[in-house]
């Protein structure tokens, strides 16, 4: 908690240089607004003013700088304006009790946690089995590792819509199981790597231990192999649900995802409504801290439980 | 009551409320069918869900349509809905463009995903080269917005007169400011959103018959939304997940669509087709299709419908 | 029914053969590490094959492995010119500015005790972010070349970089910083002579994270705008047009980039950390 | 080298004569270890004998297979040449019948379990039931001292107690033989004397065979019946020694001539042939 | 407690007298850590003084502030009470003129390094030449008999040859006082004994001032011409043995009465007060 000062510091200057930055970003447009309001501006003409540098422009248009921070479709809205946005898709809708309705943000982020929960549990299930069988068989060792990294490397978004297409086809509707499936893809990685990790920390000294029991291979998963691996899992998840959240934002970008926090941003861009944009992005950060908060808490109270030292 | 899936071009809003209202106002039903609406977006191939089995009868533009016939999707048009093109370029003055002269050298914006195919034609029939060059012009994949030409990124993009078209207005550029270029009037129109379904389905009397009254009932939404355009964008509305429409731009959306669909009854007009496939012949080094179709296109269904 | 019977035929030889080669004695020889793998993948291209043909699925919804070959050969050209716009130009100018633009701050951060406290958190928070949402504003601000893509890779590697420079620049164990302090080492020296090749490990770690990030973010900010090349604009196009085996093609493509960057640079690492216990086998 | 405990052997067999029965059994083992770097020869021609009840040393320098033995006693280890039996059957078949208790350096305590969970841990895998489990435990945590600590996460004991923590779990069950591979080697000496008479003492209680492993000279001589010095490159048996230490040991007991005779001639084994490396 | 050499001492200076120089002097010196749990008090008023070429070693139970006051001397901690001088002028400007040469417990060598490399760190933070450093690197190599190992890796080496490296590291450099925090803690009795002789030999070849923090009786014994002991909570100096030993020290020495004699001194020094977990 001895970090609470430092990290609202660091925030304050972030928001701060973010503030700061909105004039030079937006002059532009603001002074081209102005202009067409019947403004003299220096230099005439938005295509004249490309070649003059911005802070030349707010330099020899002082008057107008003020103006960016009120655009209605700013290059950089003020935190303010996000701040705003956010509050009028979300707390606002609360208040007026439409916290479900398709134009609050709650509803968006529910849709999307939803299919990150399912791609989460999905890729963590794959994740765990997979390193069962890793830990387990040195075949499976030797010919998956490296595909699973290779995996990796494949864009999802150029299988997304293959996703969709296929799954259609095995009848599964909505696009709710294919985002699913996506953000499972992204999410099943770490968890392997860091199961992996995990279940083969017991020691060889440890494993020893067990074998001058005359313990069976399920005793030793059991009794050994799975409770050490326990820290390496939580982990895992916090990687895995930021990652499954990652796969459903990106799941539904190109897909055409209707609804969500990625639709949201997509439709954002479509409408030439940036404020729509960050306000879905800034959800998306909230909705991940919370997530990674959970899991943490989580964390914390079972590792404390199982007697682990945090 | 038999069911049909019907997957969109694109996301929900004015452009397809004719089935929203058909869906809404219970013609479909009427028709003894219980019909799904599949919203499409950015990434959504109709004419590939519709190979994959995950709709009946998808809304498409020919070109692609076509594009994926030759392929070896066997798509036919059931129905033509719309009987014009909404397609047009806009461009600054500022940025110079007054003629389609004035095109060479400058960087214009295109949709592509199948979208392309009447702009390539176009440009080939201009002359103009579109692998950038002095000679031909720079073609930017243009994304889901109107933003490069408002930045000055491009000199032109693609807009439709219901919609884009409106965003550049809303983004505070007046008409005065721009110059516009309609495939209809430059003779380069090529047929958009009309309803197609698989070959080997349509071989299927029981699925043909489906057909018959699907298409019934949307024309029927159709008519009914070209006379009330306000209504039709509120039940339009009302489907929308993504909660980002706004009525006005709907509304407003709904007066532009009802442009393009008044004159036609659902009936493919043959000349439209013969017109739209030369144009798509003729795209230059790089044909959209390079053979003239066989059986793209049937009179079957909507002669039944109507009658 | 042929193919599929032929395609089950082959799978269960495959499979016996690596665990015979797993198995046997030569299983730590590189040649056998190299075969596992590599078998267990000609088998997924053969279920592949054998699914697809056995099964007439349509080649517009999933092409045949042989088709995607057959695409690829033909279509070089092409993808080399997707491959400089996207991976040349994009992925690989963003990364090394992310890169060496996280490196500075993080060696700056870290000789702030308080920057440190306050920063790694965020920064650990920012890297869990899914930041290719910025891309649509990126493409806005940045344009529509490669320029865009890199800002978006710039800022989608940044932050793991950072945080695990950050975190290995802490890394030292105490004994070994007393030890620079018993010399009377200025910072600089201990900078150089300790903190940095400990940190090594970790910067690594952030690197390899970094680069499958790169592809996946230089592809996906093609989505929102781009020239008419590049393997993002190729894939979306190419879906569009019905054209899945070229899709495939570029998939194959960027996997083979990414699956070589990130050899790179675990190469490189190699290289570097040679003397940390995870290296030394 | 057979070992026919002369004197003062703190065995429960009244008659301490040639005839004492022999638990471990080793002859001509060997042990060559195939390593990049070439064969490793662990052990080579290690023959032993150690009698029931007990208390044999293995000392040596580092690499000289004093682990390598232990291990192949209690079966974790195949060796590659000779005999070995255990109770007059394989080791394999010994650790089958669960007759070894192994402690080994570090306490090894499985941190997400308490004092008493893991005491509990080998009675569960073998089976034993509820109640005789917490019999068991609180039985030998009382043996080492460790009652009332049974809830205790290892964490929260010292070292000292969790070696002693591990002890226990090694005499949960009914092993006879005790096998301990440098279990103080991480103690510091105050401790370890502490430890090593209630080592003692637990020994003449339960009437186990103990093979232990250690570095220390004053530990082998203080503990054993039985001194075996070791000699590395190949690892090999260079002398047993048989202690004439009475079984009643005092810690004082290290400032005798006698104990300082042992003490000498364990040293003067080792210094034999040693490299320092 | 201050400590006049009354015998045999290792010194170069011919007079042993009172008068010997005084190299580190602390008065009442005392150090508290405050933590969460409250302040522990790991020195409390602790006086001592070492003369130029003594060889001190320090002993107590764990936590008795052995290391703490070793840190102190070498300003790698700051005493919140007394006064402590290092050659006249404080621990802090001793360091600045690296009078320090250091050895902790592990080696602690860079393993990026190699083991001329780790020699040669402290030469090339203090800016020695090219030249001169590679002679000082093979010169103290041979003095810890590791010529040859120049350009090995730490890891390739066994732990004893680390820590003779992490001597000659110590060494290389021009430092007077030598300060060693249990440096043989982590290798076996057997390696230890002939590092033991090793650094008596140093010493006398050197003469530089050592203070030695060690676990081992016979160790301190041994090595040293005065030994603190020392007990804990709060940490404080409880006894200064002045070593009678000549400063010829075979290994067998450990064998004769006086050597025993001084370690009974030792032992009963220890005992006194101290609790064994
Ligand atoms: N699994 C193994 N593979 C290869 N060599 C091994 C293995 N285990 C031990 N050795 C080698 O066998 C020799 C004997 O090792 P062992 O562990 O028995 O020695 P030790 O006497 O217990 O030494 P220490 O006192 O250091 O514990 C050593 O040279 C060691 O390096
Ligand atoms: N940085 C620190 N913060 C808080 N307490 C400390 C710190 N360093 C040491 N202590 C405490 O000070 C006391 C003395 O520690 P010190 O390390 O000097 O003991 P020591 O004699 O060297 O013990 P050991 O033999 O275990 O090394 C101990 O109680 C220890 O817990
Ligand atoms: C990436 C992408 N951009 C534009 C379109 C084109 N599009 C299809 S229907 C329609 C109507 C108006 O919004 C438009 C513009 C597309 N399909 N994909
Ligand atoms: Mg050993
Ligand atoms: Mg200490």
């Amino acid at each position: 908690m001895r970090n609470v000062v430092p990290i609202f510091t660091v925030l304050l200057a972030i928001v701060g240089a973010w503030w700061l930055a909105v004039a030079p970003m937006n002059i532009r447009p603001a002074l081209d607004i102005a202009e067409r309001g019947g403004a003299m501006i220096v230099p005439e003409g938005s295509v004249e003013r490309r070649d003059v540098s911005v802070w030349r422009l707010m330099l020899d248009n002082r008057d107008h700088v003020v103006a960016g921070y009120d655009l209605k479709r700013p290059r950089l809205p003020t935190p303010a304006q996000v701040g705003n946005e956010l509050w009028k898709t979300t707390g606002a809708m609360v208040a007026k009790g439409r916290a479900w309705s398709k134009r609050s943000l709650i509803y968006h982020g529910w849709v999307t946690l939803h299919s990150t929960l399912w791609g989460f549990l999905l890729g963590t299930t794959l994740g765990i089995l997979g390193a069962v069988a890793i830990v387990y068989s040195r075949v499976v060792d030797m010919s998956l590792m490296p595909w699973a990294i290779i995996s990796q490397t494949v864009p999802i978004v150029a299988l997304a819509p293959m996703i969709i297409v296929v799954s259609n086809q095995v009848g599964i509707e909505g696009r709710g199981v294919p985002k699913a499936i996506i953000s499972a893809y992204l999410c099943y990685f770490p968890v392997l790597v860091s199961m992996v990790k995990g279940l083969r920390s017991p020691s060889s000294s440890e494993l020893d231990l067990l074998k001058t029991y005359h313990a069976s291979g399920f005793q030793s998963f059991l009794k050994l192999r799975l409770p050490a691996s326990v820290p390496y899992l939580f982990t895992a998840l916090k990687v895995g649900i930021a990652a499954a959240l990652v796969g459903t934002i990106v799941g539904e970008l190109p897909t055409g995802a209707i609804s969500g926090l990625g639709a949201r941003i997509l439709i954002g861009d479509q409408f030439g409504t940036p404020l729509a944009i960050w306000s879905a992005l800034f959800c998306a950060a909230i909705l991940a801290g919370a997530l990674v908060t959970v899991l943490d808490i989580t964390q914390r109270f079972t590792l404390r439980k199982m007697g682990f030292r945090s | 009551a038999d069911d049909v899936t019907l997957q969109l071009k694109w996301v929900t809003q004015a452009q397809f409320a004719g089935y929203y209202v058909a869906l809404e106002n219970g013609f479909y039903s009427d028709e003894d069918l219980n019909v799904t609406i599949k919203p499409g977006g950015p990434d959504i191939a109709p004419t590939q869900v519709l190979a994959g089995g995950g709709a009946d009868v998808t809304v498409e533009w020919m070109p692609a349509a076509l594009a994926a016939r030759e392929k070896g999707l066997p798509m036919v048009n059931i129905a033509q809905p719309f009987k014009s093109s909404g397609m047009m370029l806009t461009c600054r003055k500022d940025a110079g463009v007054a003629t389609t002269d004035d095109f060479a050298g400058k960087t214009l914006g295109v949709w592509f995903f199948g979208n392309e195919f009447p702009f390539l034609s176009w440009m080939s029939q201009l002359g103009l080269s579109t692998d950038g060059g002095d000679a031909g012009v720079e073609v930017l994949k243009q994304g889901f917005n109107v933003d490069p030409i408002l930045n000055g990124q491009a000199a032109c993009v693609s807009t439709m007169t219901y919609n884009e078209y409106w965003q550049v207005i809303d983004a505070g550029l007046s008409p005065d400011d721009l110059t516009t270029f309609k495939y209809e009037d430059q003779g380069v129109a090529t047929l958009e959103d009309g309803l197609y379904a698989l070959e080997e389905n349509l071989a299927d009397p029981a699925f043909e018959d489906k057909m018959v009254r699907f298409v019934r009932a949307s024309m029927k939404g159709w008519k009914w939304a070209e006379e009330n355009p306000e209504d039709a964008a509120m039940i339009v509305l009302d489907y929308d997940e993504t909660g980002a429409q706004t009525e006005a731009h709907q509304v407003r959306m709904m007066g532009e669509i009802a442009k393009l669909t008044a004159g036609s009854n659902g009936t493919l007009v043959e000349a439209d087709y013969e017109r739209t496939v030369a144009s798509l012949l003729a795209g230059g080094s790089d044909p959209v299709i390079t053979a003239a179709p066989e059986g793209a296109w049937t009179h079957a269904i909507t002669d039944k419908a109507l009658n | 029914m042929i193919w599929i019977v032929g395609m089950l035929v082959f799978w269960a030889a495959a499979w016996a053969c690596n665990v015979w080669l797993a198995n046997s004695a030569f299983s730590d020889k590189r040649a056998v590490r190299i075969a596992v793998p590599l078998i267990f993948g000609l088998t997924i291209l053969v279920l592949w094959e054998g699914l697809v043909r056995g099964f007439g699925v349509s080649q517009v919804i999933l092409p045949p492995p042989s088709q995607v070959i057959s695409v690829f050969a033909a279509s070089t050209d092409l993808l080399w010119i997707d491959f400089v716009q996207t991976v040349a130009k994009g992925a690989l100018r963003g990364f090394m500015i992310g890169a060496f633009a996280a490196f500075v701050a993080a060696v700056l951060i870290d000789r702030s005790a308080f920057l440190t406290r306050g920063l790694l958190p965020i920064g650990n928070f920012v890297a869990a972010l899914p930041i290719v949402g910025i891309a649509p504003i990126l493409v806005n601000w940045f344009g529509f070349d490669w320029q865009s893509k890199a800002a978006v890779v710039v800022v989608m590697v940044f932050f793991p970089i950072l945080v695990n420079t950050v975190q290995g620049l802490r890394e030292t164990d105490a004994m070994q910083r007393d030890l620079m302090r018993t010399y009377a080492a200025g910072y600089l020296q201990t900078l150089f002579k300790l903190r940095l090749p400990a940190a090594m490990p970790f910067i690594f770690n952030g690197l390899k994270i970094a680069t499958t990030l790169a592809l996946i973010g230089a592809i996906v900010a093609e989505y929102f705008g781009s020239p008419t090349r590049g393997m993002g604009f190729r894939i979306s196009t190419g879906v569009g047009s019905l054209s899945i085996d070229l899709v495939w093609a570029e998939i194959f493509v960027s996997a083979l980039v990414g699956s070589a960057f990130y050899g790179a640079v675990a190469w490189i690492e190699k290289r570097v950390t040679f003397w940390h216990p995870s290296q030394r086998g | 080298m057979t070992s026919n405990a002369p004197n003062s052997l703190p065995q429960e067999i009244p008659g301490q004569s040639p005839a004492a029965e022999t638990v471990i059994s080793a002859q001509n083992l060997s042990l060559t270890f195939e390593t990049a770097d070439g064969p490793v020869h662990a052990l080579k021609d290690v023959s032993l004998d150690i009698n029931k009840g007990d208390f044999v040393s293995f000392i040596g320098p580092s690499g000289c297979g004093k682990t390598t033995f232990l291990r192949v006693m209690a079966d974790l280890e195949q060796p590659t040449g000779g005999q070995i039996s255990v109770n007059g059957v394989s080791p394999r078949e010994a650790r089958l019948n669960r007759a070894y208790g192994y402690v080994f350096q570090a306490a090894g305590l499985y941190p997400w379990r308490t004092i008493g969970g893991n005491i509990r841990l080998p009675l569960e895998i073998m089976g034993y039931d509820k109640a005789d489990q917490a019999e068991r435990v609180t039985r030998v945590l009382e043996m080492v001292d460790l009652a009332g600590f049974e809830k205790k996460f290892p964490w929260q004991l010292s070292g000292g107690m969790q070696q002693r923590a591990s002890i226990a779990r090694a005499l949960a069950f009914d092993a006879d033989i005790l096998l301990m591979d440098e279990p103080f080697g991480a103690l510091d000496e105050i401790v370890r004397d502490h430890l090593n008479e209630q080592l003692l003492d637990l020994w003449a209680k339960t009437g186990k065979t103990i093979g232990f492993v250690t570095h220390s000279i004053p530990e082998a001589v203080f503990l054993s019946t039985k001194i075996v010095v070791m000699s590395p490159r190949p690892g090999r048996v260079t002398d047993v020694i048989e202690s004439p230490l009475p079984k009643e040991r005092p810690l004082e007991i290290r400032d005798t001539p006698e104990f300082l005779e042992v003490a000498h001639r364990v040293r003067e084994g080792l210094r034999a042939g040693h490299s320092y490396d």
